[in-house]
């Protein structure tokens, strides 16, 4: 599936976006995430403090339980200031 | 009516409120909402607004169809700037058009208020002095305790 | 910045939130308002709006003041029509300035809602079919209790 | 001192405004009400429902207790319906 990381997320994996492959048992958006905090210490730093990082399925905000089958497009990102 | 625009320049907030009135005699009242880039005494040169596209534009077309849900809106108008945005120029431009005024107001404060929550738009600031905010050292807004108490203060459903 | 006017012709409803932040950058949030005369299904030919000349700008310079004892307001704007106003023309237009936008909404409904129980402004029908409504068979508009309550929710002081 | 009539309380007293003189008592905003109503029949129709008709004294409004002394200006009209 295709990851996107915006603003702070984005710097601290260093990356706009990649294709990711989560192995099976990681099925859910907090799942994705403790996974990707695996893989290196720029991803360590993005997901640090769990909780902060906000995600969104299929452009859709999502929570930390939802699963992430059949979704095509994961984005995370910090908590939203616009407006 | 539903008016739902992200811009990367510089856009007429007034033309909004205006667009949902004109040409009806059905509109009794309109609300508008504007918010600026402040220039912060002097210390900020500029906010740079990152945006997710084409979520950013779902969302708040959610935002639209829930306040035309809960209120009996004849109209609605969303514009949210993303870019370099200067002290002085709008960033976001709300307006409802209803019958009456109580629904016109709690619309666009509805929307604003999950805009500010919900759609995914990150400012970044660009400071004169060059001195980085302690709170935020990479210069990344960090989001409000208030807005989040905004937002609840409408009931779910 | 304070602008208070009545007005016996059109007037461009959009120019007032604009000059409370035109060439400022203090101002994060401004709020408008505007109140339009309805076609009421065809039926309404026009409003005409008698006012107390003096009286009229007086109290609302008086509303608008106690709107800036109640919140940060940097700018406030109330014009106000008069004389014979055809469907889809504005008859008011308020509009508030603040840093932030909880104030500039608070400003704008509180204005509103003290402009239409306290403010000397009464409006008469002139129906297009010639009949009369029978709650009004002069054609002057009764108040509404929904008025009243609309004031009453602000606490006193 | 000048009275003034507005909307339905012009049209039924049949003028916009005129001098008037309260005699010695009538001295609340209340009272000049209930003396004008004695003055003809228009008068009568004007003021008929007492609680409907509201005033100002030198262009601020005034409940019916309100004394009248010092004031230049009276004006009557109806409960106000702009906005």
């Amino acid at each position: 599936m295709r990851a996107l990381y915006f603003a702070w997320v984005r710097e601290r994996v260093g990356l706009a976006e990649e294709e990711i492959a989560p192995p099976p048992g990681v099925d859910t958006v907090g799942a994705v995430m403790a996974w990707l905090s695996g893989r290196g210490d720029n991803y360590a730093a993005a997901f640090a403090q769990p909780g902060t990082v906000r995600a969104a399925l299929d452009r859709r905000h999502a929570k930390p339980d939802v699963a992430i089958a059949g979704a095509r497009e994961i984005a995370f990102f910090p908590p939203m200031t616009g407006g | 009516m539903r008016r739902i625009r992200v811009v990367g320049d510089g856009f007429d907030p007034a033309a909004e409120a205006e667009a949902l009135q004109a040409g009806r005699v059905d509109v009794g009242a309109t609300v508008s909402f504007v918010g600026y880039c402040r220039g912060e005494a002097g210390t900020l040169a500029a906010l740079e607004l990152e945006h997710f596209p084409g979520m950013a534009e779902a969302e708040m077309e959610r935002i639209a169809i829930e306040a035309e849900r809960r209120w009996p809106l004849l109209g609605v108008a969303i514009v949210h700037r993303h870019g370099l945005v200067r002290p002085g120029e709008p960033i976001v431009a709300v307006a409802t058009a209803s019958a009456h005024r109580a629904a016109a107001f709690a619309g666009a404060e509805f929307i604003m208020d999950f805009l500010k929550t919900d759609a995914p738009f990150w400012k970044r600031e660009h400071r004169r002095d060059q001195v980085a905010d302690p709170t935020s050292p990479d210069g990344w807004v960090a989001a409000k305790p208030g807005d989040d108490a905004a937002r609840s203060r409408w009931p779910e459903g």
